[in-house]
């Protein structure tokens, strides 16, 4: 059996029902434990504080953010090449999900960058990148939203996609190129003594795993929302004729 | 050079609107649509003229040998009536759009903007546009709209013309031109609620 | 609870924006999903009982 | 082609002066920037590349959205595209004349205004050759964006919004070519890119704008 | 009278969030600026204000276009010219539910953006109180621009044009209140003058804009 | 309530159309204009309309009394039928536009986006309209373009209980409605090379 069996919208629907309830259950699971570990059981780091504690929402969130955007050229090449419908939906269902994503990176880092670099908000590469990302996410949105037409607006989003995504890359080296960062990379404090890192890390790993989770979880049931809208769609039009 | 439709069947605005639909329009033949508000004249002759893609079913012949002419008149106001007349000669690459002017009695308003014409006048020179693109299948969205008597004939005898040369012509209209050609009643192929598709494979959005 | 010292205003409102989103998101994602959910079978059963 | 390129440019002239407008639009932002940032004239110098940038980015923007509006509203672009043109032709020749029409004149025009705003005298030569380089690629995205728009009511504040992103490297490096410049550094770096922002923009864009469109048209 | 406020706003939604596109449109300006004048938070935080109020007026402006144009194409205004409510209020209405549409959000964003560009602290309480003042008339000068262009072709630009230096005497006091503001000088005069026009602008200009609607009109 | 029109004249775009024009619409009558294309019926109705002032002569009994329809449909595309209609019902004061739909045989279309109809669709809620404005006198610029023979007898149908209801019709159609009516031909009317005007004053501009 092909992996395109699960492009069927009904065995899609079907699938996703069977394995969503565990999904809930292990992101649920993973980002719970994985803060109230962070939050309550690392001690603070010796240059940062506290703060450091913001770790664990903040790189989980700025990597789903990246990712959402990556899935989203997916699922539109998907559309493009193979016109599966359920691809296109799925495009569309992980926009939201990855704006709130780019938003919880930027406030958390913004909230962050107050103590540690004396400044709400610096035009960082990383951080600039993350702002146009933002935008190109709010692009996106606003087509899908703009057009009645399914196909059509399917069609229109996903090249808008592609073509978006060139530019957003050609952005970020454009960024780089134009001003050095404060950002720190991997750096930080975290690498400088193994246990310590460590004491970070594996909290950290587990709400990133939360997160990826959480965010399939929602694509799948947000798809399945997308779908029953287009059957909705499909039934009233239907009526219409008949009548 | 005969427009050959087979089992066609279209959707507008993701609905299904005809289906099942089938005709042949041979050289010097024209073919007249009728049918009430709404039964999808205007999205049959959008497809036809290649603008937007069928459900179902084949055209062929209809390959860059169609001049569309639309529920709008597809005029630049801003332009003079020989000016709009000459660029659409120019893009079909033709000269000569005289006969043209001549033949929907445009000449007195040639230096005219087309922004200063009433609406009948507009409508004459939107069909003087078909004339100079030289193709030989018009394909015509109630042509007649907004003229008076005088200019239906106009019309009318540049249809034959047009006919006795060999083209052929498929228009949507509502009223009787006086034209012998066939007429096709699109009441019969209005699409009924769709039957499933065959493997049911995107049966939801349908 | 643990001890935040003076970064404390920062934590609690990074963890709060972000939990706030968070939640608000699947809520929202949950919500319209249902409404969804009731409108199709509302529209099923019309169709049904219509024949 | 050649015919649509004249019919464009004898429209933009027809209708009160095509040049004329882009152009005014860019003086007026120009001649704005003093009076909200205030009359410091070295605050002004330094900013001075940078605001003419964004002027010419924003008088680029404002006139996309007439680009095949009109076309579309009043039905010419139905029947442009079932004439024998190809439609990615058609486009490129519509990217060329808004670029003649708006792009070429904010060229020429910069330097003028760069005195109102003390740009260093270093910096005249390579904001013109900056904009002469970039603005054909801000046309032919702008392009794009109104093929992706078109026939969508408040289309207009829509189109901004998915263009200007796509705007950004075009603007960065355009504006750092102009700054260094002006500030006697070394602009290879910066030139190149951007030069090769138009060219790729140049060969690619044509075939994504056609795609939009046609799906546009349906 | 208030259905009409209505329709406009109902219509403002369904096309797409028409809250949402103006308030893109400044936050892309804002962010387009460090773009293109550097990176460096000095001179970003020194014109931040100014920077603030261009972004506003730019996106009130982007979207005054449409404010007529959309009524007139499809025949309305004819048909509201016709109806009993005086042209006046008509127009007085179509401003107040752009002033809301626009002008309102951008208000309530300012602050936010303002941390983007480095806004001095005591500039976001100006900033925020000048352009609730201000914005008022510049829905209200961009109505009277509105009317003054509508159906002509390519009038986005020309109304760009036409309205820009209406907007100017707006522009400058309220950058002046946001900028004295943010360095921490006394504001009374220049906000003194910001309220005095947006009255005068409110209590007049829907005459002008009325005599020179009815003129289109014909 | 009278209708009343006294040696008008009119211009368009600066040139003098009609001149010399004079009749009477009383309660209960329906006058239809007839002439070529391009003759001023548009003209003629837009200035009884209020929309533009006439070059000389009185109209009088037209003040607030007047529902317009001219060539384009004044819709609300993003808009719902329903909405379109309440809209203007508000706009005149009124609340009811059930009467209006059904006799407009919309009531099928009321929750579809007036976008999503057909060019003979639109026409109808376009006619709709005038039916919720409440005013006595109708002035229509063709108002049957695009309308299927069994909407122009819907059509005509509204125009007769209008009539039988005290209002009155001006309007200006190519087509034969079947509505008993005054006709008026504008041909006579049209406007000669100007004599000049009595003091000369403006002469140059004429
Ligand atoms: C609005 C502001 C900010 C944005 C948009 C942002 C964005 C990002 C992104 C995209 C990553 C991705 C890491 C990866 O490569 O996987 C990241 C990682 C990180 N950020 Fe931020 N950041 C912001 C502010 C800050 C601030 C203020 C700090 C602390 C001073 C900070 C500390 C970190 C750390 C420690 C990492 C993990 C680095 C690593 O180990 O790879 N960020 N941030
Ligand atoms: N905007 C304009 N500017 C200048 N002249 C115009 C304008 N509109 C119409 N005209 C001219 O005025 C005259 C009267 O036009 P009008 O639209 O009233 O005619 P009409 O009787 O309604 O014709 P139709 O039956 O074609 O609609 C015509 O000769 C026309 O060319
Ligand atoms: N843009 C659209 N979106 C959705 N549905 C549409 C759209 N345009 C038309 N329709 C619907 O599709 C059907 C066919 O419309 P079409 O315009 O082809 O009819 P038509 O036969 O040309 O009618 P008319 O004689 O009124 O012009 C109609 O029922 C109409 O309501
Ligand atoms: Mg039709
Ligand atoms: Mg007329």
């Amino acid at each position: 059996m092909s992996i395109w069996e699960y492009a069927n919208p009904t065995k899609f629907l079907r699938t996703s029902a069977r394995v969503m309830p565990m999904l809930w259950v292990a992101s649920a699971v993973l980002i719970i434990g994985g803060l109230i570990w962070g939050f309550f059981f690392t001690p603070d780091d010796y240059r940062q504080g506290s703060t450091v504690k913001i770790i664990y929402l903040h790189v989980p969130s700025a990597l789903m953010a990246i990712n959402a955007w990556f899935m989203m050229l997916v699922a539109s090449l998907i559309w493009v090449i193979r016109r599966h419908h359920v691809s296109a939906l799925a495009a569309k269902a992980a926009a939201p999900v990855g704006i709130v994503m780019t938003l919880i990176a930027l406030i958390t880092g913004a909230i962050w960058g107050q103590p540690m670099w004396g400044t709400w908000w610096a035009w960082d590469p990383r951080l600039t990148s993350f702002l146009v990302l933002f935008l190109f996410y709010l692009g996106y949105v606003a087509l899908w939203e703009a057009i009645d037409n399914p196909d059509t607006a399917a069609d229109l989003t996903s090249i808008l996609c592609l073509v978006g995504s060139v530019f957003a890359v050609l952005s970020r080296y454009a960024v780089n190129f134009w001003n050095q960062g404060l950002h720190q990379g991997a750096s930080l404090s975290l690498d400088k003594e193994e246990n310590v890192a460590d004491i970070f890390a594996y909290p950290l790993w587990t709400c990133m795993a939360g997160f990826i989770l959480l965010f399939i979880v929602l694509v799948l049931y947000r798809t399945g929302t997308e779908i029953r809208q287009r059957r909705i769609q499909a039934l009233v039009a239907r009526e219409r004729l008949e009548a | 050079m005969t427009l050959q439709i087979t089992d066609l069947s279209l959707a507008r605005g993701g609905v299904p609107v005809l289906a099942g639909l089938s005709f042949t329009l041979g050289p010097g033949r024209a073919l007249i649509l009728r049918g009430p508000n709404g039964v999808g004249k205007t999205t049959l002759l959008r497809t036809v003229a290649g603008l937007q893609p069928p459900l179902a079913g084949t055209i062929t012949g209809a390959e860059d040998q169609i001049a569309y002419g639309g529920h709008s008149d597809g005029l630049k106001l801003g332009l003079t009536v020989t000016e709009n007349l000459r660029f659409w000669a120019q893009i079909f690459g033709q000269r000569d759009f005289e006969p043209a002017l001549e033949a929907f009695n445009l000449a007195e308003l040639r230096d005219r903007p087309a922004g200063g014409l009433s609406a009948g006048q507009k409508r004459r020179l939107s069909l003087a546009r078909l004339m100079v693109t030289r193709r030989p299948i018009w394909v015509l969205d109630e042509p007649t709209v907004s003229l008076d008597a005088a200019s239906v004939q106009l019309f009318a005898a540049s249809v034959e013309a047009h006919l006795a040369a060999g083209g052929s012509a498929l228009m949507a209209t509502h009223i009787d031109l006086g034209l012998d050609g066939d007429v096709l009643d699109l009441g019969p192929f209005k699409a009924k609620a769709t039957a499933p598709v065959a493997d049911g494979f995107d049966e939801v959005f349908l | 609870m643990p001890e935040l010292g003076k970064y404390a205003d920062t934590v609690l409102s990074a963890y709060g924006a972000s939990l706030t989103l968070l939640i608000g998101l699947v809520v929202w994602t949950l919500v319209r999903g249902r409404r969804v959910q009731s409108q199709l079978k509302e529209v099923e059963q019309r169709r049904r009982s219509d024949g | 082609m050649i015919a649509l390129l004249l019919r464009d440019l004898q429209l933009a002239f027809r209708a009160g002066g095509g040049f004329g407008l882009g152009l005014a639009f860019f003086l007026i932002v120009t001649v704005m920037v003093p009076f909200s940032v205030g009359p410091n004239s070295t605050t002004l110098g330094t900013i001075a590349p940078g605001v003419l940038w964004l002027g010419a980015l924003l008088a680029c923007l404002l006139s996309l959205d007439r680009l095949l509006a009109l076309d579309w509203e009043d039905g010419s672009l139905d029947l442009l595209a079932t004439a024998p043109l190809p439609l990615e032709g058609v486009l490129a020749v519509k990217a060329l004349a808004h670029w003649i029409t708006t792009g070429l004149p904010l060229v020429l025009v910069a330097p003028v205004l760069g005195v109102l705003l003390n740009l260093a005298p270093a910096g005249f030569f390579w904001i013109t050759l900056s904009l002469l380089i970039g603005t054909p690629a801000l046309s032919m995205i702008g392009t794009f964006g109104a093929a992706l728009t078109v026939g969508l009511r408040r289309g207009g504040l829509l189109l901004s919004l998915l263009v200007m992103p796509l705007y950004v490297p075009t603007l960065i490096f355009g504006a750092e070519v102009a700054r260094r410049g002006a500030a006697g550094f070394a602009t290879e770096t910066p030139l190149l890119m951007l030069a090769g922002i138009t060219a790729g923009t140049l060969a690619f864009m044509p075939f994504a704008a056609a795609a939009v469109l046609r799906v546009n048209l349906r």
